[in-house]
């Protein structure tokens, strides 16, 4: 990519966001609208609300619990696909379940893990675990049962082991599909954080929110969200940059002419 | 086929036997035997067929609105440098924005009714299509798209006639995570707004003190996934019938 | 015509073409050959407006090529990737003909037809690339341009995966095509009685850092045959001077 | 609804059209039986009743024009209405027990917990429905009158909705829960007892809901207003004369109670006045709990038929 | 000994193989030859274990084969995607060798630079597969099965896609193998003057409906030169053979 082009990227990916910072901060300033603030109001709740003792008590707990569940997700979903990929029979057995409880709704099954698991953090990094399992667990299938049969002959022939089939040919062959899922879902984590905070919660950023939205301190509620934004796109640059090493040779290979 | 039924009865007979000896609580959670004749019985409601058809069409147009958009802006985005710098920041900080969150401003700019449920659900699904569609792109033959390229085949024939089919695979995983999704947000949206559609049902059975009814409706809406994705799963097997993962070599 | 001027290319650190300086002319069958790695690929892509070059320019007509001109078609080395394996064989050959205006959809399919016929595949038209053998992916690749009639066709390394029969018969199709269109065609070959059989002129690449180490014109008659041609004086003349020119490498290079 | 209809006046024969935003839980089956004995048509009104989870998003529905009325938590709306939103009360909603007898609330401890008294809470996880609103303001206060200092500093509160509650608490996974019926009846049949019954504790007939709608209504269809208030009263009054009418409505305006539950739990008490001077004590214990700032205008709050 | 016996191969409803007998004896390099299309590259999975044989079997010293026997390596024809894009040319090369519980990591390391050297890959180990030209792929896979060292190693045509010299030097290549570790190769080529250079023994498949067309001996000095083998009458006598069977089907089965 030649410099001038460079320049455009970034001057891009930094000038769209800004614009429409502007507009809404045009639209809502002079509105005056309860429930939309002006984009001043929302900034300095933001700043005097987050950025003190909240990082420590609230902040700090919300992301334990998002990259705990995620964590844990994504290992058991990796592992699970990696079995399903492999085996027609394992998938056939299991797609049934794995179908249906892709189509629980989350709030639906608070009541349970109340009663199960309780009210601590464990419950709410399961229920985050048991959301994020999914996208990475039909990726990780796709993936794996989408290998060139050209290269699992070749695995075949110099008879690799099977734990080099899997190590070194199956998970590399999948990981594009599998960085795909991850990327779903951590961000579905954080809702999913946002979420499980909805219900027996004591601090978290989800739980500030839902506070905030019911003492109808709107600007909190929105500086919030924005925080989860800013809090999801952290996360997601640092998912990026793992992923940007971890499948250098993926970005070569291709370097399509788009 | 067997397979599945073995793995489902296994699963379910665990959770029956659960339930039956008291692991778990059956007045707070019923057996599954429970659930199922619970459930049966529903069908003789008309509110139950209602709620049902409700639900399923506004999960149907926002699956639908997810989709078209998804795949659309994720093609750009897979397509285009720039497309994807313009959007990204925006694309990954609203990503982890939980509609749930979102709701109060939905009702002040849509309302409480279907509509509200519809851009909620479809926001949620938008994503994952988005990423896969995205992943998807990154992942195309580059072999193939230079073909394309140098028989003349113009940028929007190569993208729609290359570009998506090879990035198929990806975008079926998409779809199905985003039907998933649309379809676990339509009924949020009727448990947390109260919408018509199977979620109210189960908002009212639990304010009701009505757990096995409420139960029965969580079945349903964990059968009728279940129904929506093996759907899914066969237009899938279909549509990439010519890709490794579907190839079916008969010997 | 088609020319390159002080053409440089760079992937990274890798410099696949240090500087190349031809031209391909019109109505001509311009062979290229050069040891494997040495960059013919990588120039037919330039050549192309696939690739975008590190130096220089591609000149088409006197105008820098900068995408691939719509009258030009490319056979790739890497055939079975450039097969789209959703489509047919036949889906694949009248792909690149759902622009053309001129062609109405019986010519079309005719065209289709008639192309897959004269590559031997008559009989797969209905199979899909993955349910061929390489040397019928291969045809299927090569029909496909043929059907396309472009103005400047560019080969590479076409018949590398079929046998001697069909190589024959598809050298000779090559040499009927220019002559019944007039086409434009540049071809990358590695054999090198097949580089003077069918170019009128042949383009010798020296090994990396790549440049033209010599340009042959040939003056053998213009209506060539397998038997006749082959015994040619000076068919025997050029083949053993390309012959020379690619192995004397070892020789300079040193024992590998 | 907004918009329909702005100037029709209000006949059985043509009825006007309005939503109200409800909860389905027993404190409201006054407006179901408004609906069903046709109290609402006899004022030329045709009500649609819409189910929410809660008072809250049923604020900002009646606030964005989206439901003509609503029903919430009196805190709820002191706290909309302290921030500037414009809603107004317009009717009692529900209102606390008399006696424990007839109590239809109580905070719900397993039948075999050491907790015996209020005292017992000190140092234990107990559940309300909402934080920072009624439920936990009438607990606080039912603590200190039961001479609890600072109940909110020596209690952990958590947020558990009510149909989940009972199970946590039988399940150990809370303390003690605040319930309201039918779930304290629910709690009766696993196994729970009640050990208080903060609404009655904290005061006399404690309101604890009250039917609101927008000032903009107000302003432009009073007719209306005044209707709805007189046929929702009516109603109320017909429930607290016809306890086994509001038993039987119990299961149609909620299709799926339970009809066991039904039968057993304690009924709500209705009152069908409303003045300003019954949201002081709610009103001065959310500012004693610092759920809101200041306390609003409460006559400018309350709106009886004139201004 | 490796020998198929009555070997046919159906893909639905094409049939690939209709009968197919053959020995590829032990340390013996046996060349096959046949047209496009005709099941070659089938024959070879099937040889290998890697497709399961409609009717017939294929036998290792006596007992089936089902899977891919231990000692056995196979060079794909499609080269390209039978290498590790997320491995260097090195990590593709020194992949196979990792259970080889016999060597130590040195001796891996040595036996991977000098396959490597062997198919002038020097300099190019650090590449990834996508960084090389098609013939540096194709060695790639070449490299990978010398370096593997099997005692029975299929080849499909692996050299289609690189130079002359190359091409010669591989040959030798392959050659010194065969005689240095006495290894059984198996073949497939569509080059006939290559089929009898390497050979020993040539398999000549007919067009399908697949079956053996002839087998020939070749008897040729066990050591052969690029230059002096192919002046060689009998190199001559079998090449014009070779020749003339290949290229009778075109008389037999009439204008294409
Ligand atoms: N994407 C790439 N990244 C890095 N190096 C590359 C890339 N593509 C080609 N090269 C290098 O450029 C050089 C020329 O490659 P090219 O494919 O043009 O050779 P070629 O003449 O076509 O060889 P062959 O006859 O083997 O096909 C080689 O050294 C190759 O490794
Ligand atoms: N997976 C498949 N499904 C259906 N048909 C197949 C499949 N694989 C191969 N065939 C068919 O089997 C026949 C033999 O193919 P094969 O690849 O063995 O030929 P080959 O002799 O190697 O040809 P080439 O020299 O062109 O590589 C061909 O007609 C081919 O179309
Ligand atoms: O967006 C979701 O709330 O899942
Ligand atoms: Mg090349
Ligand atoms: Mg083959």
């Amino acid at each position: 990519m030649k410099r001038a082009n460079r320049l455009v990227l970034l001057a891009l990916e930094l000038g769209t966001p800004i614009v429409l910072v502007v507009a809404y901060a045009v639209w809502a300033g002079p509105r005056a609208d309860f429930f939309f603030p002006p984009l001043g109001t929302i900034l300095s709740t933001f700043w005097d609300g987050w950025l003190g003792e909240k990082i420590a008590s609230d902040i700090l707990p919300s992301l334990w619990r998002t990259l705990a569940g995620f964590g844990l997700a994504s290992v058991f979903a990796v592992g699970l696909g990696l079995v399903l990929g492999l085996s027609r029979v394992a998938r056939i057995a299991t797609a049934p379940l794995v179908e249906f409880f892709r189509a629980l709704p989350p709030p639906a099954l608070l009541p349970l893990t109340i009663l199960v698991l309780g009210v601590g953090d464990f419950a709410k990094i399961m229920l985050i675990a048991l959301v994020c399992l999914f996208p990475v667990l039909l990726n990780t299938i796709a993936g794996v049962a989408g290998i060139d049969p050209t290269l699992k002959d070749t695995a075949r022939v110099y008879q690799i082991s099977r734990r080099d089939v899997l190590l070194r040919i199956v998970i590399p062959a999948a990981l594009p599909s599998i960085f795909a899922g991850l990327r779903t879902s951590l961000s579905l984590a954080v809702i999913m954080m946002v979420i499980s905070e909805f219900v027996a919660a004591t601090n978290g950023i989800g739980f500030s929110i839902w506070q905030a939205k019911r003492l109808f301190d709107i600007p909190s509620m929105w500086a919030g969200i924005i925080l989860l934004g800013i809090v999801g796109y952290g996360l997601n640059m640092v998912l990026i940059a793992i992923e940007s090493y971890v499948l250098r040779w993926h970005r070569g290979a291709r370097a399509a002419a788009l | 086929m067997w397979l599945a039924w073995a793995g489902t009865l296994a699963f379910v007979g665990l959770i029956e036997l659960t339930v039956r000896i008291g692991i778990l609580p059956e007045r707070f959670f019923p057996a599954p035997g429970t659930m199922a004749v619970t459930l049966v019985g529903q069908f003789a409601s008309s509110v139950f067929w209602m709620a049902l058809w409700n639900t399923l069409w506004t999960w149907a147009i926002s699956l639908a609105v997810a989709a078209v958009l998804g795949v659309g802006l994720g093609i750009a985005m897979g397509a285009s440098r720039y497309v994807y710098s313009a959007l990204r920041l925006i694309v990954e900080f609203l990503r982890p924005i939980p509609s749930v969150a979102l709701i109060p401003a939905i009702i002040l700019v849509i309302g409480v009714n279907f509509e509200s449920k519809i851009v909620l659900a479809a926001f949620a699904a938008f994503w994952p299509v988005l990423i896969q569609t995205i992943y998807g792109m990154h992942d195309v033959e580059p072999v193939a798209l230079d073909t394309a390229r140098s028989f003349g085949v113009g940028r929007i024939e190569r993208l729609t006639r290359v570009a998506l089919p090879l990035a198929l695979p990806y975008i079926a995983t998409g779809i199905r995570i985003g039907s998933a999704v649309a379809l676990i947000i339509v009924v949020t949206m009727e448990i947390v707004v109260g919408v018509p559609g199977l979620g109210e049902l189960i908002l009212i059975a639990r304010q009701g003190a009505n757990v096995e009814v409420a139960y029965a409706l969580i079945l349903a809406s964990g059968l009728l996934g279940w129904g929506l994705n093996t759907g899914f799963a066969r237009l899938e097997a279909r549509l990439l019938f010519w890709h490794p993962s579907f190839r079916s070599v008969t010997p | 015509m088609l020319r390159v001027e002080n053409l440089s290319k760079r992937f990274g650190d890798v410099s696949a073409i240090a500087d190349i300086t031809a031209e391909f002319p019109k109505g001509r069958f311009s062979c290229i050959v050069g040891p494997s790695g040495c960059g013919k690929t990588t120039l037919l892509k330039c050549l192309s407006g696939l690739l975008e070059p590190s130096g220089g320019a591609v000149m088409l007509d006197g105008k820098p090529v900068t995408a691939p001109p719509k009258t030009m078609a490319l056979v790739f080395q890497d055939y079975s990737r450039s097969l789209f394996p959703w489509m047919t064989v036949r889906e694949n050959v009248s792909f690149p003909l759902r622009g053309n205006g001129a062609m109405d959809k019986g010519q079309k399919g005719a065209a289709v037809e008639s192309a897959l016929k004269a590559v031997g595949l008559a009989d797969a038209m209905d199979r899909y690339p993955w349910q061929l053998s390489g040397g019928m992916q291969q045809r299927t690749s090569i029909a496909r341009a043929i059907a396309y009639n472009p103005e400047i066709l560019l080969m590479d390394e076409p018949f590398a995966s079929v046998d001697a029969q069909t190589r024959a018969d598809l050298e000779d199709l090559m040499l009927q095509i220019k002559r019944d269109y007039g086409m434009t065609i540049v071809f990358v070959t590695h054999d090198i009685d097949e580089s003077v059989y069918l170019g009128d002129r042949i383009v010798v690449l020296a090994p990396p850092p790549t440049s033209v180490k010599e340009v042959l014109e040939v003056s053998l008659p213009e209506l060539r045959d397998q038997v006749a041609t082959k015994e040619h004086p000076e068919f025997l003349r050029l083949r053993g001077h390309v012959f020379n020119e690619i192995m004397r490498r070892t020789q300079v290079a040193g024992e590998r | 609804a907004p918009g329909l209809g702005q100037d029709q006046t209000l006949s059985p024969q043509d009825p006007y059209h309005i939503v109200l935003g409800t909860i389905p839980i027993a404190p409201l089956i006054p407006a179901f039986i408004a609906v069903d004995q046709g109290y609402f048509l006899e004022e030329g009104l045709e009500v649609e009743l819409r189910p929410e989870p809660g008072g809250q998003d049923i604020v900002t529905a009646v606030v964005a024009q989206e439901f003509d009325f609503g029903f919430s938590n009196q805190t709820s709306l002191l706290i909309a209405r302290s921030r500037g939103l414009p809603i107004r009360a317009i009717a009692n909603g529900v209102v606390g027990s008399p006696d424990v007898e007839s109590a239809w609330d109580g905070v719900i401890v397993p039948a075999d917990s050491e907790i015996e008294t209020p005292q017992d809470l000190i140092g234990k996880v107990v559940s309300v429905n909402t934080l920072n609103n009624t439920p936990h303001l009438v607990v606080l206060s039912a603590l200190e009158n039961a001479g609890i200092e600072d109940p909110a500093s020596q209690i952990q509160f958590l947020e558990v909705q009510f149909p989940d509650a009972v199970g946590a608490v039988s399940q150990r996974q809370v303390d003690a829960a605040w319930v309201v019926e039918p779930f304290v009846t629910v709690g009766s049949f696993s196994d729970t007892r009640v050990i208080m019954n903060p609404l009655i504790e904290t005061g006399e007939s404690f309101l604890m809901s009250v039917y609101f709608t927008s000032e903009q209504l107000i302003e432009e269809r009073p007719d209306v207003v005044a209707a709805f208030t007189r046929a929702i009263n009516r109603a109320m009054q017909y429930a607290t004369e016809n306890p086994e009418a509001v038993r039987q409505a119990f299961p149609r305006f909620n299709q799926s109670a339970s009809e066991a539950v039904a039968e057993q739990m304690a009924l709500p008490f209705w009152t069908t006045e409303l003045s300003p001077s019954d949201l002081e004590l709610g009103a001065e214990l959310a500012l004693r709990y610092g759920f809101i700032e200041q306390i609003p205008d409460l006559e400018a709050f309350v709106y009886s038929g004139s201004d």
